[in-house]
Formats: structure tokens, C-alpha cells, sequence
């Protein structure tokens, strides 16, 4: 399951879902606003997306992890909108039978949407002032690696 | 032919639009709609050299050709998470 | 924070301890009990321990942990007692600044706690039979490596 | 000199008691108490061969000496998580 939503994330609710007694593993993580980022103050993060895009490319990771590490289940939400200090902007939980799995995957998962999924992080600081974050790496996908250097 | 190309994050503050449009010629690939964009938008070109694009929400190549009608966005580097 | 617990664990809450704005990455990995091990069917799992000792290895094992990743939060709660089917046997939560030390932080905690804490698992089949579980591998501290092959 | 020894699991399951009491020469060492143990507990070797020992809840090794006071504990291997 994948969504994209303007609300608090329910982990709890999440962690719910996934703890069966099919998985012996449940993994969650959650991407929490930090309040100090190299030394600067963040007040609050503000996510944009593109968003049917985003949703795409977040089932297909699903899809690929679930085939990769036979998942029992793999959540993924990403809150878009204003997100406070101290609130998760990204949930992941995924179970499996065994635990190697559920690291694997959950670390996969989140590094890989980190890369590839059309969203992006304004950093709205503690002092007035916003950055949106647009990071030194390539989106990845096939074609970009090897045209687009 | 004139296309619409969808605007996000910083892409879009620089243009001030979530969406524009730029004339291309018939036949046109990615390459050539970054230039477009280039000359149109110059205070877009530090991002459009590091931003990709995507056609029909999938990602596109330099190659790929640029479609009559379809939906064409400019995906700066992403940062969700 | 470490605790043995003959009490169903509370992850929403620990997860609610350690999400905090000073933490960027939250991780959560419970251990479940599975219904299926091999093609048998398990009915519920009970857990032994030798109580004072598997304190003080937890705490130590916390404690490592914290140091070697810098982790804002670190709780181990192991249950003891009867587990029945898809309840947690055990929940680890970490908390740090950056993702890729919760990952690592997390693995290590349950690798390690599954190789040198005193704790003794008692599968009870569906079958009405229970086994003791004592894997094949050595208890691992340093002076066991050294000194008994 | 006689000492107390804490039994867990399987290994309290086949001496049928969560403490045993082992006769053992002055200035024994763990290696001594595993011998006394398995000459006591013969349906205990094959678990014994496995299980380490601790002495005041810390892992002990075969040179440890056994002290005369003080908690002793075996240690099957250990399966928890």
C-alpha cells in the first residue's frame, strides 16, 4: 500500500497492519523533521510532489520490494504539505518471515525514494527564510545513468 | 508545435508558474526542450542543467522524443524523504 | 532504556519516546511470534530468562549502541513469559540524527541480542509438543571466543 | 567444596531442578565444574558441550576459577529475539 497524504501519518495504525503472526520481522521508519540541520534552526518543512508521478513511482518500489525480499507487507506514506518539527514526513513499514528481510528492505526503500520519486523538501527556517532542497545527485533511473552525466 | 511543461519546487518559483509553455519545433526530443526552456527561462538554467523530465509520469532520456500532446514535466532533483 | 517485561509490549508508545525533533531517523524492528517455522505449526512461544544477568547484558548492549552511533534513543524491551501468536517477543527503537545509523544501530542490537543475552525460547506447537530452542552457535563475548571452540 | 549452579531451559528441564548443588575440589575452575556437572547430570552432556557458564552474571571462560561464593549459572545457548 502506498498514499500520499496532507494529515499526520498514523504509524501506529501502520504498525498494526503489518504485525501478523505470518512475520515474525516488522520494520518501521519513520523520517522525522529535524530541528537543526548544520548548525541552522528549521521551523517547519513544507513537501511538494508531483503527485499522480509520485504515486507511481512509489507503488513500482513497492512492487520491487515485495518480488525482492517476498514481503509479507511493505507500507509506504509520504506526507506532502506542511510538516512540524518532530512530525514524520515519511513512513515505511515492511514484515517479513525473517528480520535479514526487513532491514534490507526497509533501507532499500527508503534510500531508493530518497533518489527517485518526484517530491521535494522546503526547509522553512527558525530565522524567516526558505530553501527548497534539490540535492547533488542524479534522479535515478536506467535512461538517466546513462545519458543524462 | 507549443507544448505545456509542468513546474515543481524551485523550477516553479523561478518561472513563477506551475506550468509553461514553450515552442518547439515538430520532432523535438528532451535535449531540445531544455534549450527551449533555457532561452525562455534563463533563471532557470542552473537547475534545468541538473533537472530531468518526465513524459506521461515516466522518466525521460535526452532522446526521448517530446509528444503533440501528453504531459511533459521538468522534475528538479528530488528531495522527499 | 531496557526493560523484561511479562507484559505485551507497548511499540506505539516507544515509538512516541524516541520521535522527538532532535531525531531525523526513527526505527522500530519488533520481533513477532510466527505461526510457521519449517511447515510446523507453532501455537504460542515461551520466553525464559535468566533475569539479573539478561538486565545487565541489555544494558550493556544499549549502552554500545549509544556510543558507537551516537544514537538521541535506544530502548530494548524484551517480553518474557507466554507470546502468543503475532504479539512481539521483542521491540527495538532507535533514534539518531541521520538514517543510516538507526538502520545499523537497530540490526546489530538484535543480531547481538540473539547471540549473548540470557533468554530461552520455548516453542510450543500446535501439536501439543514444546521444544527448548538452543541454536548452534556459541554464546558470543570475548573470552568464549578466545577460549572455547 | 559444594557449590550452587542456576540451571535454565532445557537444561533445568533435564536436571528437573532451576539450581543443582556439585561437590568440587578447592581452587576448581569452570572446566572442573563442567566435568562434575556432566558426571552428576549425564542426560545433561549433550546440552553442556554447548552451554557456557557465568560467574556474579558475567560470562565466565574454562580458566575462570569457581568461586566459593558467589552465583553460578549455566548458560545453554541462548535463543532470545
Amino acid at each position: 500500500m502506498i498514499q500520499l497524504t496532507t494529515f499526520p501519518i498514523d504509524s501506529d495504525a501502520l504498525v498494526r497492519q503489518a504485525q501478523v503472526p505470518a512475520s515474525g520481522a516488522v520494520l518501521l521508519f519513520l523520517g522525522v523533521t529535524r530541528q537543526h540541520t548544520s548548525g541552522r534552526e528549521t521551523a517547519e518543512l513544507r513537501y511538494d510532489a508531483y503527485h499522480e508521478m509520485a504515486e507511481k513511482e512509489l507503488a513500482a518500489l513497492e512492487e520491487k520490494a515485495r518480488q525482492k525480499w517476498h514481503l509479507n507487507e511493505c507500507l509506504i506514506v509520504h506526507r506532502l504539505g506542511k510538516v512540524p518539527l518532530g512530525e514524520a514526513s515519511v513512513a515505511i513499514v515492511v514484515a517479513s518471515p525473517h528480520r535479514h528481510a526487513a532491514f534490507a528492505a526497509g533501507e532499500w526503500l527508503i534510500d531508493t525514494l530518497k533518489m527517485s520519486v518526484p517530491i521535494w523538501k522546503e526547509e522553512h527556517w527558525a530565522d524567516g527564510s526558505s530553501d527548497w532542497i534539490h540535492p547533488e545527485h542524479d534522479v535515478k533511473h536506467s535512461q538517466a545513468t546513462s545519458t543524462n552525466k | 508545435m507549443r507544448v505545456k511543461v509542468k513546474m515543481f519546487a524551485a523550477a516553479r518559483d523561478a518561472t513563477g508558474a506551475s506550468e509553461v509553455v514553450v515552442e518547439l519545433p515538430e520532432l523535438a526530443r528532451v535535449r531540445d526542450l531544455r534549450i527551449a526552456l533555457e532561452s525562455e527561462y534563463p533563471q532557470l538554467a542552473p537547475l534545468l542543467s541538473r533537472a530531468m523530465f518526465a513524459i506521461n509520469t515516466h522518466y525521460a532520456d535526452e532522446d526521448t522524443p517530446v509528444p503533440l500532446a501528453g504531459e511533459i514535466a521538468c522534475i528538479p532533483p528530488v528531495s522527499g524523504g
